[in-house]
């Protein structure tokens, strides 16, 4: 550890530290959290200098998870891609493939029937669930709550993986999108099992609320803390819930107009502190315009093929050109940039990943809080080290 | 801090504790060595290649070694090597045979691109899970004779897909004879210009 | 100093002494002090050492029911070896000293921990006669040996000589010492009721019921219930249990004073928290829930120290129900809510017990008045102070964007 | 959003010294690029963010390219006329060209504000080993602070003005450029049992006379 | 019972003296506190119940607290060494005659009263009366120490509280 320098004293712009630190006489402490550390969502390092309780500077640390996806995608086949998108983010694999899927679609012109559109929407739905409430479970987790209000989050996602499992055959893995629709059609019963999760996720949603948002300690511990500036998010490139926290409209479902989104109307909720508190509600009503958005779509599923019949599987060679396409993912705006020569490989494959790109701004939320407070900040901005070291 | 909401998540808690007692949907939990998991149909881990019948699986193996899900595969975990001589498949046609087909399962990560790709229907997927072997690279290397499993089994575990296939290849195969019979009766009738039909490629 | 009207004791009743009597006759006359001493010693370690070891198993069970999961089942018959099972791992781990540590601080520490956490015990009356040691000044003896308790957490935090064990140790004095004055003027006012430091006294003061149901318990009057109130967070806090458990925040600083200990050492902190916790939880019924006193009268019947163990085990049943719900506080906010809040209640709880004791003389219309005056006295501070304490936290409501 | 030409003959007209192309997309995307050229990148990206009619605030994606040196073979026609007053011939000449490679940067624009998007800007090195600097963005978007560091962890392009260019993936002391075309990855190869492909070409590599026994 | 005084006082004296021999401070702060228990014991053989708890209470629960904290945030300059200046016969010889005067007005004071025969036990007080007396007869005393110690109290606070003008001599 090198000696601590002085550049560093000055706080970053834009971030609320008084300038307190130019008569600190107390030497400065820095403690190295993670790569393995119970609560870094998976191998995440913070470097953390303290001033003894209060955070001086974070200097986040990753690249442990790197397995350098996009080189991957260069050598092999637009289609032998797609199982390694489950890979990306590995809590949403369903959203993961639809991006995929999308680009190429972009990048091909391909079409895509009615049927499958709306298919696909139920999947990043379902997903959206998934994912906030994990997120719910985790955050509260680190809150100190042993364990009681993840365990309640993870028996709902388990519900949810098991219609996954029936449908693509893996419960996280599912690998399901292909270039023009989808792989599997899906049986009645499955459907029934849909209609049956989004009628009674509404009660789970009532009693997780009932157990916390209410909860005067947690109230304590998340509001006004880590606090998100409008302006400094939207320069930061901050996408999704932690964005629509800081009170920018900014849901690419209603931006773009993607999928079969343009058919449903839902709300999207905004916060105005940008808070951890607000991070964590946005994400709670977000649940419940996802279940709404469920109901439209099984009501209106139409019949139909779920796979454009012009669509080939193998050998499949896109013309020259170059396409960029992204949809609203749980963590924000997933994307993927494909250049294409020609070849049945990509000759550029790039993943444009939100949680990597959220954690520009970490270190202006922590500064001026606690040890405790960064590890609750950290887990509001919601990262999964897949997606962040790619 | 007045400790209503406080109250109010004991009294969620409380609600769960009692819950899980008598609500099963309050208590998920499966003990699993004692009770089995119902996998859905769906379900796949590991792929195996489909035999005719179960006496002789390697006379009756449906995979021509096309070498198609070797390319294809994504993580390339499969090798093959073809067979020099040849040997009848299920429909009577001289077919040539992988002599070596190998999956190294410590690679593969059963995304069944293989079973998509595979335009004879001869690689499926299994759902076996609880495998568990004590060296690398031995164990975890199936071979051809280790994949072999008979079409009776592919019912077993996926009945309705393997319906679905069952009637899609008699479909093709009767597609296949009404064809050489319909040519064999051209060539009947017009004796004359002994052209020979194209023989119906590969039942796709 | 026993009420006169007692009904004679039942066969039960004196069981436990009829018992340590027999034992003790085959000694000679000059054994037999020591022998009861060490009987009764011997009696109080095994009961709460296996209320210690069936605690921990319940609190699994009940935080894995509470979360939809059935808890250890699978030592012993429905999970209830694990007690032992534990034991025996915790014995076979090994028992790694930090080589830069303090040999001799890092031996103590634990050692004296557990022998101040057994020291409340001598004062707990369990029954009618089961009260190890007779002490004229009993509960300011329990909060003495009580005190002495960060001594060792001190010991614990600097002989590992480790950067998180010496910042967390500096924690978890920060919290004791800021919570033994909540904890000490929590008391105070149930003193001034009973008129006597002796905790025999204080069970018997809070005998009798009237209308053959309603028992003169403390915690049935308006001060008694506020003090009781204060008493339990404040005991919360003292045994480090959550909301309070800052020190061992696994998500912040890793396991706090104890990161340096393994095997036996660690497991002996862990049996201290408990005893302590037990003590606490032991010394709150005696003050408020009335000791070994039956709810009504009818109930008599059963033996005394049954009663007592049905409400220590309600009373710890209740910390593993709040651990299983409320999240962590943090440092400034939970040194914040003691002195904030808690000290000045404590301290308004005082003024409300002196105004109970004067006018206790009141009959009629006037008690009436008394309950509303004092039931003011409480209320009124506790909802100024809490809307005060949270001033800025409330449950927010949320737009929808507009397009 | 206007079209990318209207955009670029604004540029043009209002910072008359930069070089302003269009890169047209043959994908049915349509996304075509603007290629910029380095010495007025920043001053162009802050006039496209603060500009009232585009107000280009977010960089949704910062994406390395490399393009390696190029052979290109043209064939030209040429008429040559027949000296002997016969029919012109027509003439193919094949002329080979070495088309010096560089490192690219893509940077996907969006407006939050007025929701358009995306404008996608293109900024080329000089060449692929000496000439690898180009003005950072990072002062006009946060977002590209993370982006440009793993495009010069992976790709080598230097980013003058960036305010913390290190390693972003990879750790501090790795030496090379995973992403670029001509990397070679280091030889730490293990055994497989199935190597066939390039795996099979690297086990050849490794061990001289392995065949026989990578038959299973 | 002789025996067992005689232990407790080795005990006092004992942790004293190695308190004062030790160069680790919180060794000798804890032996400290052990000889603070030792005078309770006494209290307590005595049969002043209330005065050993309260002893053990003051002393060993908040008073050792403040030393070990006095102790670990008042940093000891890590490199100034203490030395011990040469011990030479001036310095001997003005210890011994300071130790002799104190022996001998020690010795004076123990010979000269007049110690009764009997050993007589202490009155018989509950802790209601000590208090009766206390608030009775003792009130002013009480009140007086009371508001004694709320203004040492408040005077700590103020001094501790962090200087707000930046101290400009003080750069370590």
């Amino acid at each position: 550890m090198s000696a601590p320098d002085s550049s560093f004293l000055a706080p970053p712009a834009g971030s609320q530290v008084r300038a307190v630190h130019d008569e600190f006489h107390g030497d400065l402490l820095e403690v190295s959290m993670g790569p393995h550390h119970p609560s870094t969502h998976g191998v995440f390092r913070m470097i953390v200098t303290l001033d003894g309780e209060t955070i001086v500077k974070l200097k986040p640390v990753f690249g442990y998870l790197h397995r350098n996806h996009e080189k991957l995608g260069e050598n092999t086949s637009y289609l032998a891609s797609m199982p390694y998108t489950d890979r990306l983010d590995y809590l949403n694999s369903m959203t993961n493939n639809w991006a995929y899927a999308l680009a190429v679609e972009r990048l091909a012109g391909l079409a895509v029937p009615a049927r499958a559109e709306y298919l696909r929407v139920i999947l990043a739905e379902l997903t959206r669930l998934l994912n906030h409430s994990c997120l719910a479970g985790f955050l509260l987790q680190d809150c100190g709550c042993s364990g009681t209000p993840l365990m309640y989050a993870f028996r709902e996602r388990e519900k949810i993986l098991d219609l996954f499992e029936s449908l693509s055959g893996s419960r996280m893995m599912c690998n399901f999108q292909r270039f023009g629709g989808c792989r599997v059609d899906p049986s009645a019963d499955w459907l029934a099992g849909v209609q049956q999760l989004t009628d009674g996720y509404g009660a789970f949603l009532d009693e997780f609320e009932a157990l916390l948002t209410g909860n005067e300690i947690f109230m304590a511990r998340t509001q006004g803390v880590g606090r998100l500036a409008a302006p400094l998010a939207i320069s930061a490139g901050v996408t999704g819930p932690v964005l629509r926290a800081s009170g920018v409209a900014h849901d690419l479902r209603k931006v773009d107009g993607y999928g079969a989104y343009p058919q449903f109307d839902f709300r999207v909720p905004l916060g105005d502190h940008g808070d951890t508190y607000d991070r964590y509600m946005v994400r709670i009503l977000e649940m419940r315009e996802s279940i709404q958005i469920l109901r439209q779509a099984l009501a209106r599923l139409p019949d139909g093929p779920i796979m454009d019949p012009k669509a080939k599987l193998r050998g499949f060679r896109p013309k020259a050109g170059e396409a960029y396409g992204r949809i609203e993912g749980p963590k924000g705006e997933i994307g993927f940039y494909l250049i294409s020569d020609g070849s049945p490989n990509p000759y550029r494959y790039r993943v444009r990943p939100p949680s990597f790109i959220n954690l520009t701004i970490l270190e202006d939320l922590c500064l001026g809080h606690t040890v405790a407070d960064a590890v609750i900040i950290l887990g509001s901005v919601d990262i999964v080290l897949g997606e962040v070291d790619r | 801090m007045l400790g209503t909401g406080l109250l109010q998540g004991l009294a969620v808690t409380a609600k769960n504790l009692v819950g899980s007692f008598h609500d099963p949907a309050r208590l998920p939990t499966l003990e699993y060595p004692e009770v089995q998991p119902q996998l859905p149909e769906a379900y796949r881990n590991f792929p195996f290649l489909v035999s005719e019948s179960a006496e002789d699986p390697m006379g009756t193996l449906r995979c021509v070694a096309c070498q198609i899900c070797e390319k294809e595969c994504p993580p390339q975990c499969i090798y093959i090597e073809k067979s020099k001589d040849k040997k009848p498949d299920a429909a009577g046609k001289q077919q040539i045979f992988p002599a070596v087909f190998v999956i190294d399962t410590s690679v593969c990560m059963s995304c069944q691109i293989c079973v998509e790709v595979c335009p004879f229907e001869s690689i499926k997927m299994d759902q076996v899970f609880a495998i568990a072997t004590t060296e690398r690279f031995g164990s975890l290397l199936l071979t051809r004779e280790q994949l072999a499993k008979p079409n009776s089994y592919y019912h077993q575990i996926h009945p309705t897909e393997a319906a679905e296939v069952d009637r899609r290849l008699a479909a093709d195969r009767q597609a296949a004879e009404d064809k050489a019979k319909a040519a064999a009766a051209a060539k009947s009738a017009a004796p004359t210009p002994p052209a020979k039909p194209a023989t119906g490629g590969p039942a796709a | 100093m026993t009420p006169a009207a007692v009904p004679p004791d039942r066969w039960l009743e004196l069981a436990p002494l009829q018992l340590r009597d027999w034992v003790t006759g085959f000694l000679p006359a000059s054994l037999q002090w020591l022998a009861t001493g060490l009987i009764t010693i011997v009696a109080i370690l095994a009961v709460f050492g296996l209320l210690f070891a069936y605690l921990t198993l319940a609190e699994r069970k009940i935080l894995g029911r509470i979360q939809n999961r059935p808890g250890p089942n699978r030592t012993g018959w429905f999970g209830l070896l694990q007690p032992f099972a534990d034991g025996v791992k915790a014995l076979t781990k090994e028992d790694v000293v930090p080589r830069q540590a303090d040999p001799v601080l890092h031996y103590l520490a634990p050692v004296v921990l557990v022998a101040l956490s057994l020291l409340g015990f001598a004062v707990i009356p369990f029954g009618r006669h089961l009260v190890a040691v007779e002490l004229d000044a009993a509960v300011l003896y329990f909060f003495a040996a009580g005190a002495a308790t960060e001594l060792a957490i001190f010991m614990a935090g600097w002989a590992s000589r480790n950067k998180y064990a010496l910042l967390a140790a500096m924690r978890a004095l920060a919290q004791l010492i800021s919570y033994e004055l909540p904890l000490l003027l929590a008391f105070v006012p149930v003193v001034m009721l009973a008129g006597t430091l002796s905790t025999t006294a204080i069970v018997a003061a809070q005998g009798g019921w009237t209308l053959g149901v309603l028992p003169h318990w403390f915690v049935l009057t308006p001060w008694g219930f506020a003090g009781f109130v204060i008493f339990m967070i404040a005991a919360l806090a003292e045994s480090n249990r959550s909301p309070f458990d800052l020190p061992e925040a696994e998500s912040e600083l890793i396991a706090g004073h104890l990161t340096e200990y393994s095997g036996f050492k660690y497991a002996l902190f862990f049996m201290a928290e408990y005893f302590g916790m037990c003590a606490l939880c032991g010394m709150a019924v005696t003050l408020f829930l009335g000791g070994w006193q039956a709810p009504c009268a009818a109930l008599e019947c059963i033996p005394s120290y049954a009663w007592f163990g049905a409400k220590l085990l309600t009373l710890l049943l209740g910390f593993i129900w709040i651990r299983a719900t409320l999240p962590r506080l943090r440092m400034d906010q939970l040194t914040r809510l003691a002195w904030k809040f808690l000290v000045p209640l404590a301290l308004i709880n005082l003024g409300t017990a002196a105004f109970w004791s004067l006018t206790a003389g009141w009959t009629g219309g006037l008690q009436l008045v008394r309950w509303a005056v004092a039931l003011a006295l409480v209320a009124g501070p506790f909802v100024l102070l809490g809307r005060r304490l949270s001033r800025g936290v409330a449950p927010r409501v949320y737009r929808y964007a507009s397009s | 959003m206007e079209t990318v030409e209207q955009i670029r003959d604004r540029l043009l007209a209002r910072f008359p010294g930069a070089t302003v192309e269009v890169r047209s997309n043959p994908s049915p995307s349509g996304q075509h690029s603007l290629l910029l050229g380095a010495a007025t990148a920043r001053e162009i990206a802050q006039f496209l963010r603060d500009d009232p009619a585009l107000r280009l605030d977010q960089c949704s994606n910062v994406t390395g390219v490399d393009w390696p040196e190029k052979e290109v073979v043209e064939t030209t026609k040429t008429t040559v006329p027949d000296p002997a007053g016969g029919p012109a011939k027509v003439v193919e000449q094949k002329s080979r060209r070495l088309e010096p490679g560089c490192l690219e940067v893509v940077y996907h624009l969006y407006s939050i504000a007025l929701r358009h998007g995306p404008l996608v800007l293109r900024l080329r090195t000089g060449n692929r080993t000496d000439q690898v600097t180009l003005p950072s963005l990072t002062p006009v978007w946060r977002a590209c602070e993370f982006q440009e560091r793993e495009v010069f962890d992976l790709f080598g392009v230097r980013f003058e003005g960036h305010p913390d260019l290190r390693r972003i993936l990879m750790w501090d002391g790795f030496q090379d450029h995973p992403m670029r075309r001509d990397y070679v990855e280091p030889d730490d190869y293990e055994w497989e049992p199935t190597p066939h492909g390039a795996v099979l070409a690297k086990a050849k590599r490794h061990y001289p006379a392995p065949a026989p026994a990578a038959k299973p | 019972m002789i025996l067992a005084l005689l232990l407790i006082t080795l005990l006092i004296l004992a942790s004293a003296a190695v308190a004062m021999v030790l160069r680790n401070l919180i060794h000798s702060a804890l032996l400290l506190v052990l000889s603070w228990c030792g005078i309770a014991a006494f209290y307590l053989w005595a049969g002043a119940e209330f005065v050993a708890f309260a002893q053990i209470l003051v002393y060993v629960g908040a008073i050792s607290m403040v030393v070990l904290f006095a102790v670990l945030l008042t940093r000891p300059a890590r490199d100034a060494e203490l030395s011990v200046p040469a011990v030479t016969v001036l310095r001997v010889a003005a210890g011994l005659m300071a130790a002799g005067m104190v022996a001998s007005i020690l010795g004076l004071a123990v010979l000269t009263t007049r110690f009764s025969g009997a050993a007589t036990r202490a009155p018989q007080l509950t802790v209601k009366d000590l208090g009766a007396l206390l608030a009775g007869p003792h009130a002013a005393a009480l009140l007086v120490t009371g508001v004694i110690l709320t203004v040492a109290l408040l005077g700590a606070v103020l001094i501790a509280a962090p200087a707000p003008a930046p101290r400009p001599e003080d750069h370590s």
